[in-house]
């Protein structure tokens, strides 16, 4: 196998120095054109890039993106977990009686469809750029009423029909409409989750630390803020605890109040 | 120096042509002096084009001040005003019509229980009139009612060739028809493309002229 | 009787002109044979028409199957109205529409496949919406998905011919990317893909998340 010389371990392109990622993904359509657009900051042409490098930058993207806390969809998570795999192979020689499809092969293909969507974006803009009907071409200002024989007098597209179809069923199901169930904590089941897990702690804690094991599920992260801080500041009132926050969207810290100090 | 005036002459007839083609109201020459630079003579213009659409299907006529292309006179069989207009389809009737297309055989209450509204009978004859929708048969239950199903002109005024042509329920999600969140148990039918479903007798030698018993309703 | 012949010509020549020049959407062949009488060749007027109207400020153009008059594309910049768009295309809608119009017929899973991402909703149902995407069929692989192309209006709005007129058709077919699979030889599919080929097994558990080589046998 001669995986060792190939295109893809060619130096990889400096990532850009003066250019700072934006940190975060929301301005992408999904993994592939996040990978694009970095492929697009090494500035050469899609076929002499270099995938180990884009890996490389793709991986630390994500890992930065995490560190601040943004949260990532899957299919974010899932491309990097290939990516990670594809640089695995493409480092490690691979053995004679392998399989699976070589670090080349895969990079060829991911190379094959960063060309492919850039190349339908492309054909997006020239369509655009044509002289269109409306814009820089006219039709008939003032048609005559000419009679062409059609065969139905009345006129309704399939999409028309499908939409009719599909919306009358949607209110169908609207009408059977069942309230989503959500866990909510109350305001006196947070106070007392809160208490216990302070405990007799006179350390400043981060609220999102005390917090850890009841954060992790995504479908109670909300409920379970909004109703310890509300408790919480209950508990400041009533001098059971402190909170102290050290600048504008820092970590909250919380600790219990010395029952000595006045 | 004449072939250069030639061709700025032929330039501006292009562009009064074009300008009288796309307009949507009677155009003076004032109008159109300000796209044709300094200099030019629209009235002449006007008249050179007049004189080349002269023995054209279509001819450059004057309406008061302005000007206007117009089919030409002898040729006036062609036009036929107002009198066939297509007119786009009722809300009702598309509804009524796509749950006929994919219930068929439907019998006119199933209709109403998928509308969840009473389908006036007018509906249904608008859309039988139009040739494409037709009474199948009768349902093999109490009262009997007529069932109804598509025909030939629907496939071909839709585009289907086949009535398994109609997207189902995934496809509709997928072209965004249908929204996600919808109940699990939500089913779209597959229509029933047979002669007669073993439900349903053929009809009566009544019904022909007949559409349906008259009932009383809202 | 020649001179019969080319009164006859002459006679139909100005019917299809005024039955064009009178409609603001595409006509096909066979909606004006009926006016031209028996015998009529309707392809060869209209090549002749449209020869005669190529230098105009208004052209015969054809778009699919219909023939429309448009205004000469040349003249676009002095005609631009500042109109503005009712709704911009958003990004995802432009791609889609793309990739629909090189790739057609696509299915959905097709389209998501080029762009990496699913297809949102609001998309494909808004280029139907515009008349520019419809549904053509269904492939014949399992499930039976509905694929989608493009539109007569489509041409008639990006100002084409035919779907050959595409710009770059060509390049990118020699350059292998409009081919709706992967290359032979580069057919393993990315995870967010969804299958995989049957001569393959999915990545272990263990690669996921583990951003070390994993290889052990060598």
């Amino acid at each position: 196998m001669t995986s060792a010389q190939t295109d893809w371990f060619d130096t990889p392109a400096p990532p850009p120095a003066d250019e700072v990622l934006h940190v975060d993904v929301d301005g992408y359509e999904g993994p592939l054109d996040l990978l694009l657009d970095l492929a697009r900051r090494q500035k050469v042409d899609l076929s002499g890039i270099s995938i180990l490098a884009l890996a490389e930058q793709y991986l630390a993207f994500i890992e930065k993106v995490r560190e601040r806390r943004i949260e990532v969809a899957a299919d974010y998570l899932v491309m990097a977990a290939w990516l990670a795999y594809l640089k695995s192979r493409l480092m490690v020689p691979q053995a004679a009686s392998d399989d699976e499809p070589s670090g080349e092969m895969l990079a060829a293909m991911l190379q094959f469809r960063l060309k492919r969507l850039e190349a339908m974006r492309e054909a997006a803009n020239r369509l655009m750029n044509r002289p269109r009907l409306g814009f820089q071409v006219y039709a008939r200002g003032m048609p005559e009423p000419i009679e062409i024989a059609r065969s139905a007098i009345w006129e309704a597209s399939l999409y028309d029909l499908l939409k009719a179809y599909s919306s009358q069923r949607e209110r169908g199901v609207v009408a059977e409409y069942a309230p989503k169930l959500r866990t909510v904590w109350s305001l006196q089941d947070a106070r007392d989750i809160l208490l216990r897990l302070i405990g007799d702690s006179v350390e400043w804690v981060p609220l999102d630390r005390i917090l850890a094991e009841y954060l992790a599920k995504p479908s109670e992260r909300a409920t379970v803020r909004a109703s310890t801080f509300a408790s919480s500041l209950e508990l400041v009132r009533q001098g059971e605890v402190e909170i102290r926050q050290g600048e504008t969207f820092g970590p909250l810290l919380m600790r219990r109040r010395r029952k000595d100090t006045p | 120096m004449e072939q250069e005036e030639g061709d700025v002459l032929r330039r501006q007839l292009r562009i009064i042509e074009a300008l009288l083609f796309a307009s949507t109201e009677p155009l003076r020459a004032a109008d159109m002096a300000p796209y044709l630079g300094e200099g030019a003579n629209v009235t002449k213009l006007l008249k050179a084009l007049q004189a080349e659409y002269a023995e054209r299907g279509v001819n450059l006529v004057r309406r008061g001040d302005g000007w206007v292309f117009r089919t030409a006179e002898d040729l006036g069989f062609l036009l036929r005003r107002e009198e066939h207009e297509t007119r786009p389809l009722s809300r009702a009737a598309l509804e009524t019509l796509s749950i006929i297309a994919y219930h068929q055989p439907a019998t006119r209450a199933e209709i109403e229980e998928v509308r969840g509204v009473a389908t006036g009978k007018g509906t249904l004859d608008l859309l039988m009139e139009a040739g494409w929708v037709r009474m199948r048969g009768r349902r093999r239950t109490p009262g009997r009612p007529v069932t109804y199903g598509t025909t030939e002109a629907f496939l071909d005024h839709f585009g289907l060739e086949t009535l398994g042509d109609l997207p189902g329920l995934e496809d509709l999600k997928g072209a965004g028809l249908l929204s996600g969140r919808l109940p699990a148990d939500l089913q779209i039918p597959l229509p029933f493309t047979g002669e007669l479903r073993e439900d349903e007798d053929p009809l009566d030698p009544s019904d022909l002229g007949d559409p349906e018993p008259v009932d009383e309703e809202s």
